[in-house]
């Protein structure tokens, strides 16, 4: 019972989070729920038992990527803009639309199914285990993700090269 | 009462509507990108869980790999970001429509 | 001899992989487009250097074909990918290596537009031609035939002169109707005997020779078109004059030769009785065009069209030394092949040189050039003494060859004399038109404002014209190791049309 | 003493020459033209004169090996394996070649000397010197080949350097530049129509012979000859003809062949024109070595033309090639002595001269008379050379004479001196080379003077002059033989002798007798030294040239037989007696007939009998005395009626006609003669009249019937018109209608869809978000 308040506490922090990130007009404010909720989820991997994955989430994530956000946002002084209401209206009605479509789907689809699915015994997901798998089944996925990394990186090369001269 | 998959389907899916909410209402550029990272982090979520649920590690792994895309995605996404600002002076989505028929 | 080799195919797609890095340049310095002139004439150096590692492995005492690079290709139709060289083609393939660099490298500072293109389409040709020689199957050997009219096509109607669009449209049409009746032969021919592969047809010479005086005419048409052999000439004229220098270098020493390859390969092995038939009328055509083309070529007052038109007056000499159909006259037509590509490749070359710097090739817009550019002159004196048959040059080792033979001349009736003694007066003839060129261009006073700055060679065209000399004299006074090169194979052929001579000779009673 | 081994020297030293003066020369020329010029001139005589050494020691070494020819093989030219054919670049030393190499280095460096003065303060001084190193180089390709073919290559080559120094002046202002270069060509054309025969005759030598070495084929010939006979067969491909016919065929082109090179009719008509060239070259080229090549080729294939002597076939039942060969010589003789006396200018009386004298060396060779052909040849080249140089030396004088009036500071040659004072009212048509303008040198150029009347005694055939003894030697030829051809040919040929020593007087008469009539004939002056010294050389040989090949006086001791009935010899059957004596008379230390002697080494006469081809020595030759009387006093006659009944008059104004063409009927000849169109009916009749219109006609069915009517009007137009049609009446009816109205329809539901680009990213997600949402909702719902 305890693990469920706990989950449901969790829960709502991370979408309370989104939905603040989703309805800030200043882009800083977004962006700095948006972390908490990325902090939110590295809490769910830790009960997940997923620790190595949560730590990642923190460091990449809610560390990396979101200052990364943060650098632009501030390099380019954008940080006022318009909210959700600035959107046209058929787009808006649409859209809301459609994602209760889509809740109202998964919904059904888990009140049909019931609480019925059986938990498995907990695997070993040390980092050494993680580093197993991923380099004994997944060796020419890596390499291509390293290929794609590389491509970016060239990438953003070339346009850094065309930003400086235009 | 347990925490079953179940849950943390429910809530996956609020968080990648909500995201998607956010690419589709906002025009601000940089908030869209945020809201796609949202996106991947509730598939992120999900893959943990099923993971917990199967008690198979591969599915942790398989997280590895959205990561790195998503970095990849960020950086490129960023700077094309800057390079329409420098353009057009402006990240709001609505003054980027090069492609109108 | 190397048994199977992948050498040739190296050979005929290193130009294409030239290409290829062409395709992935981007000019670093795009003024000039330096790095992709740079490539071009690497890759043709590098192709002529190939070709020198082929002649090196190349056996001159061997007949058949070497180098045997034999794939199944559709086996379906009997078509095969199916690479070799032997005597008869050997000195082309030389050739057609030896000139493309010289042409490359001329157009260094000629071309201005559309540069990477332009040597693209000048490396495909390249290609094209090394397939044509190297190629002994008969449909893999049309893929390449007429895959050369393209590159020229577009070498003709982009860079050429003022008429340019008419003229490639022309070149195209004219040699494209010509191959398509060689199609339709060589067509019945491998559905007929089930193959395509030239050796395996000539072994299996019963499963067409019925209808061989039909099959040779087509293949005579169309070679005759590219030769070009009278009374098909017409599309010459405006090609040469059209098409910018080095186009016009590679049209008159390498694609022509094609057209006689083309008898000598195919012609004459594939078809001995209707070739031994045939010769008389072919070798009066020739004879038609050396007299017809020297006195057109004296009528003109354009430089480049007088050398268009003694194209046909020299090659009219290859046809006839291919239809004496005896060893002397065939191995001096190859080799008159070779001679006409390097002299009226070097004329062109010339005519070039003064257009570059006068646009113009109007006779009479020149004169006395002798005092404004004396270096220029003394070469080209040499080259235009080549081209008209000088003793110790050349032209006079091939020529003189083709007569020899033509007076033995096997077919040609009871007096061959008579064929000889018209060839004959196209030395003479030869003397007159060339002497009105060089004397209208080089003698006479220095008088016109226009012509007294004019600059001499430089470093570039200086090497082109030593390079073109080198060979020019070197044939001339040392013919005999390319005699050898080409000798075995010459007379094998001779001696497996024997037979098929000698029954035409008795039926004509001779 | 064997130095064969040095053979390749002599062509290695010209060409050595040649590529100096090309790229040095030249250079040190332009830098420095004092210096220059002599660096550049005499390295090229330097080449020459060592040419020249060389000869000497091969000439020395025939001897040691007993005479016989020698072969210095280079290396391979032509090679087919398959095939007979197989040519070397091969030398070939004997006797005949020798002496050809002794005169053509020998003449050539003296006139290389002579043209370093000659050429003196012209711009293009190393260029010359070029083209004469070049000239020497293909001259001796030509007497030292082994075969016809490399014979072929040295003939050939001497006609490039002819149409080089012809035009060597091809930028003279006021169209004489273009002149001298149509001069040029017309010289290299003439030659190829000879050079047409000599391929035809080389190919037919082949098919004949199977081979193109002298050696070979002489052998062949008189084994053919000796087994078949006249009638055996020969037969290549399907050609088959009697032995006769073929050889008659050869020798008939061989003859045709010497024709354009020799300047004989009827292609003589070259060489007057080619006295555009600078005189060195005239001397050189055209009086003592190129144009006798045709006699070498001649006097080389001997045996094929006594063979066809022997087998007596007629052409067309007419004549015998030999027979011809005589008669073309004999006429050619008279035809050109009767043309010298028409002219005015200097050289052209030499010109003409030149190719009657190459008339009488034919007419010698075509007799048989081989040896008496190549000593005129040698004797010719001395004095004719030497005349040559005198008519340089004169027109030197009088070019400086002419300057003298106008800037006397300034003397030497220069290509264009007299032009650029063209502006000089009076001067303006001043040619120095015009005999009217002359008069009275004697007192001014004494050397030039002296030289000039011993050569004309040479050529005029005066005792005991060079030319005395080969001509008479030719006419004893011709009057001792009994056949009728020879008496034609004995006919002509002292008209020939009468006209040579005439128009020699003219000439002397009005160059150097009487008044000066013109101011530069006044002012004229003796050329320098290096111009003279090679004159006086050559008077020297012009004097002595004759005893190279003095008859005997008397009929040698035992031997029972005069030049004059060889059948006696033959009758007698006794040959070994008179074989004895004249290998004794050839070894012994006379000077009677060395050249004979020296010659028959390679010269073969023979015999064909029942036993087969014998070889029979060379009857030695008997002064002629009723000849000698005869010739000479036909010759002294000439002069004496020369000077004192028809140039009495001179001198005479440069307006005035000669007295010769005031004379009623000689008059009507003169003008014939003067006005011949052969001179120039090759410009302004072969070119004009035929060539050029044929070229035209040509030009117009080929490019406006062949090229346009056909090509253009009928294929490309029929082509375009249907084309026309279809696209302008067929296609819009038709065709076009339903094409047009599938597009206009896609362009209506093409313009609806447009609308749905609205180019917003948001609309895009928004399609996107649905496409999601459709197919889970799909999945929950209806699978």
């Amino acid at each position: 019972m305890g693990n469920l308040i706990l989950f449901l506490i969790l829960a709502v922090i991370a979408i309370g989070s989104a939905i603040m990130m989703l309805f800030s007009r200043n882009a800083v404010h977004s962006a700095l729920w948006l972390i908490l909720n990325f902090a939110t989820i590295a809490v769910f991997y830790i009960i997940l038992n997923a620790p190595f994955l949560a730590m990642v989430q923190i460091t990449v994530y809610a560390g990396a990527i979101m200052v990364l956000f943060l650098f632009v946002i501030m390099l380019l002084g954008t940080e006022q803009g318009s909210g959700v209401l600035a959107t046209r209206r058929g787009q808006l009605w649409t859209a809301a639309g459609l994602g209760l479509v889509v809740l109202g789907s998964i919904g059904t689809a888990l009140v049909r199914i019931g609480g019925s699915s059986v938990q498995a015994a907990a695997a070993d997901t040390s980092p050494r285990v993680l580093a197993m798998i991923l380099f004994e089944n997944f060796t020419f996925p890596f390499e291509v993700t390293g290929i794609l990394l590389l491509v970016a990186v060239v990438g953003l090369y070339v346009m850094s090269k065309q930003l400086r001269k235009g | 009462m347990a925490v079953t998959i179940e849950w943390y389907i429910a809530l996956s899916t609020i968080l990648f509507t909500l995201g998607a909410l956010g690419v589709l209402l906002r025009r601000n550029a940089i908030i869209i990108f945020m809201s796609v990272e949202l996106m991947l982090n509730s598939a992120n979520l999900l893959l943990v869980a099923f993971a917990h649920h199967l008690g198979d590690a591969t599915g942790q792994v398989l997280v590895f790999f959205v990561m790195t895309v998503a970095a990849a995605e960020v950086a490129v996404g960023l700077a094309l970001i800057v390079a329409i600002f420098q353009s057009k002076k402006s990240i709001d989505i609505g003054d980027v429509n090069l492609l109108r028929g | 001899m190397i048994e199977s080799s992948s050498i040739l195919t190296v050979l005929t797609f290193l130009p294409i992989f030239g290409v290829a890095v062409i395709l992935l340049l981007k000019p670093f310095n795009s003024e000039n487009d330096l790095n992709i002139k740079v490539v071009a004439n690497l890759t043709a150096v590098a192709t002529f250097i190939l070709s020198l590692v082929v002649l090196a492995m190349y056996d001159s005492s061997f007949a058949g074909l070497q180098m045997k690079h034999e794939l199944n290709w559709i086996p379906a139709l009997g078509v095969k990918y199916f690479f070799a060289v032997d005597g008869l083609s050997i000195l082309m393939v030389m050739l057609t290596t030896f000139i493309m660099p010289l042409a490359i490298a001329s157009s260094w500072n000629a071309i201005e537009t559309q540069v990477k293109q332009y040597y693209i389409f000048l490396l495909l040709l390249e290609a094209g031609m090394m397939g044509v020689f190297l190629a002994q199957d008969l449909f893999f050997f049309y893929i390449f035939w007429e895959f050369t009219l393209v590159p020229m096509y577009f070498l003709i109607g982009i860079w050429g002169g003022k008429e340019r669009v008419y003229a490639s449209i022309k070149f195209f049409l004219y040699t494209m109707a010509g191959s398509l009746l060689m199609l339709v032969a060589i067509l019945y021919m491998g559905l007929n005997a089930g193959t395509f592969s030239v050796p395996e047809l000539i072994a299996n010479y019963d499963l067409y020779s019925s209808a061989q005086s039909w099959l040779f005419w087509g293949f005579a048409v169309a070679f005759a078109i590219k030769v070009p052999l009278f009374p098909f000439h017409s599309w010459l004229p405006d090609a040469h004059t059209q098409a910018p220098t080095a186009g016009s270098i590679v049209l008159a020493g390498v694609l022509l030769k094609m057209g006689t390859y083309g008898f000598t390969r195919f012609n004459l092995p594939l078809f001995p009785e209707a070739s031994a038939e045939a010769a008389p009328l072919m070798a009066t055509l020739a004879i038609i065009g050396i007299i017809y083309g020297a006195i057109l070529s004296f009528a003109q007052t354009d430089v480049k069209k007088l050398v268009a038109y003694s194209s046909i007056s020299h090659l009219g000499f290859v046809m006839l030394g291919i239809f004496s159909l005896n060893e002397i006259g065939i191995q001096g037509a190859i080799l008159q092949g070779v001679n006409h590509g390097l002299s009226t490749g070097a004329l062109f070359f010339i005519v070039g040189i003064v257009y570059e710097q006068r646009h113009t090739r109007e006779l009479s817009e020149f004169g006395g050039l002798w005092r404004a550019m004396p270096m220029y002159a003394v070469l080209s004196l040499v080259v235009t003494l080549s081209s008209m048959g000088l003793p110790g040059l050349n032209g006079f080792v091939g020529e003189f060859s083709i007569l020899l033979g033509s007076i033995g001349g096997q077919t040609l009736g009871a007096s061959p004399w008579i064929y000889t003694a018209f060839a004959t007066t196209g030395v003479i003839l030869a003397a007159i038109y060339l002497l009105k060129m060089y004397q209208g261009m080089f003698m006479g006073p220095l008088d016109n404002p226009k012509n007294q700055s004019l600059r001499d060679l430089n470093g570039g065209e200086l090497a082109i014209m030593l390079s073109f000399l080198l060979f020019i004299v070197w044939i001339g006074i040392a013919p005999s190791g390319f005699f050898t090169m080409i000798d075995a194979s010459v007379a094998d052929l001779v001696t497996h049309m024997q037979p098929a001579i000698d029954a035409v000779v008795a039926a004509n009673g001779g | 003493m064997n130095l064969f081994g040095l053979a390749p020297l002599l062509l290695i030293l010209p060409l050595i020459g040649v590529f100096f003066n090309t790229v040095v020369g030249r250079r040190l020329v332009a830098a420095d033209a004092p210096s220059g010029e002599k660096w550049s001139g005499w390295f090229a005589t330097a080449m020459s004169g060592s040419a020249f050494i060389v000869a000497v020691l091969i000439f020395f070494s025939l001897p040691t090996v007993d005479y016989h020819a020698q072969t210095v093989v280079l290396w391979d030219w032509f090679n087919m394996p398959s095939t007979d054919f197989h040519v070397q670049w091969a030398m070939y030393f004997d006797t005949l070649s020798a002496t050809m190499l002794l005169v053509v280095t020998g003449v050539g460096s003296l006139i290389h000397i002579y043209a370093i003065g000659y050429m003196h303060g012209d711009k293009d001084f190393a260029r010359f010197f070029t083209y004469l190193n070049l000239f020497l180089f293909f001259m001796l390709i030509l007497v030292t080949g082994n075969s016809y073919l490399m014979l072929f290559v040295g003939w050939e080559g001497v006609g490039l350097c002819s149409f080089l120094l012809i035009g060597f002046w091809y930028d003279k202002p006021n169209g004489v530049g273009i002149l001298n270069g149509d001069a040029a060509r017309k010289a290299f054309v003439a030659n190829r129509v000879g050079d047409f025969a000599m391929i035809m005759a080389m190919s037919l030598t082949f098919w004949v012979f199977k081979t193109l070495e002298f050696e070979g084929v002489i052998e062949t010939a008189l084994h053919m000859f000796e087994e078949g006979g006249k009638a055996a067969p020969i037969s290549f491909g399907m050609f088959t003809a009697e032995f006769q016919v073929v050889l008659s065929a050869i020798t008939v082109l061989f003859l045709i062949g010497a024709t354009g090179k020799s300047a004989q009719i009827p292609l003589f008509i070259w060489l007057p024109d080619a006295m555009a060239g600078p005189t060195p070259v005239s001397a050189l080229i055209h009086a003592a070595t190129m144009v006798t090549s045709g006699i070498y080729l001649i006097t080389r294939s001997n045996v094929l033309f006594e063979i066809v002597r022997e087998t007596g076939f007629q052409m067309a039942g007419i004549i015998s090639v030999p027979d011809l060969v005589a008669v073309v010589g004999a006429c050619t003789a008279v035809y050109a002595g009767l043309i010298a006396f028409t002219q005015f200018d200097v050289k052209k009386v030499l010109a003409y001269s030149t190719v009657s004298q190459l008339g009488f060396m034919i007419a010698a060779v075509g007799m048989g008379a081989y040896v008496a052909g190549m000593f005129h040849l040698i004797t010719h080249a001395f004095f004719k050379a030497l005349l040559f140089m005198g008519s340089g030396s004169i027109i030197h004088g009088m070019e400086h004479g002419h300057h003298h009036l106008h800037d006397h500071g300034h003397g030497g040659h220069g290509d264009d001196h007299h032009d650029d004072h063209h502006d000089d009212h009076h001067e303006d048509d001043f040619d120095p080379q015009d005999m009217r303008t002359m008069g009275g040198l004697w007192k001014k150029m004494p050397v030039t003077f002296g030289v000039y009347v011993i050569g004309s005694l040479a050529l005029a055939g005066i005792f005991p002059f060079a030319g005395f003894w080969s001509k008479d030697e030719i006419l004893a030829h011709a009057q001792v033989n009994e056949f009728a051809i020879f008496s034609f040919i004995n006919i002509m040929l002292t008209i020939g002798a009468f006209c040579t020593a005439f128009y020699m007087t003219r000439q002397i008469k009005m160059v150097f007798f009487g008044e000066p009539r013109h101011e530069a004939a006044v002012h004229a002056s003796e050329s320098n030294r290096l111009m003279t010294r090679p004159l006086v050389f050559l008077a020297v040989l012009s004097v002595f040239g004759g005893f190279l090949n003095t008859p005997n006086f008397s009929e040698p001791e035992g031997y029972g037989s005069d030049y004059a009935s060889e059948e006696k010899y033959e009758e007698s059957g006794d040959h070994s007696e008179t074989e004895a004596i004249l290998a004794a008379g050839g070894s012994k230390t006379t000077f009677t007939l060395a050249l004979e002697h020296w010659l028959e080494h390679s010269i073969q006469s023979f015999e064909l009998t029942e036993e087969g081809v014998v070889h029979m020595p060379h009857t030695p030759i008997v002064l002629q005395y009723n000849v000698a009387v005869t010739s000479s006093i036909i010759a002294i006659g000439a002069i004496l009626i020369a000077w004192f009944l028809v140039f009495r008059g001179y001198p005479m104004k440069p307006e005035d006609d000669d007295p010769l063409q005031a004379a009623p009927v000689i008059g009507t000849v003169w003008a014939f003669f003067q006005g011949l169109p052969l001179d120039s009916l090759y410009m302004n009749g072969w070119v004009k009249r035929v060539f050029l219109p044929l070229g035209e006609i040509s030009n117009l069915i080929d490019w406006d019937f062949w090229h346009n009517f056909v090509h253009e009007r009928l294929i490309r137009d029929t082509f375009v018109t249907s084309a026309d049609f279809f696209s302008k009446v067929l296609d819009p009816l038709g065709v076009d209608g339903a094409v047009n109205g599938v597009g206009k329809s896609l362009r209506n539901f093409a313009n609806g869809l447009r609308s749905t680009q609205t180019g917003n990213v948001g609309n895009y997600a928004l399609g996107l978000f649905l496409g999601v949402a459709a197919v889970i909702a799909y999945f929950v719902f209806a699978a």
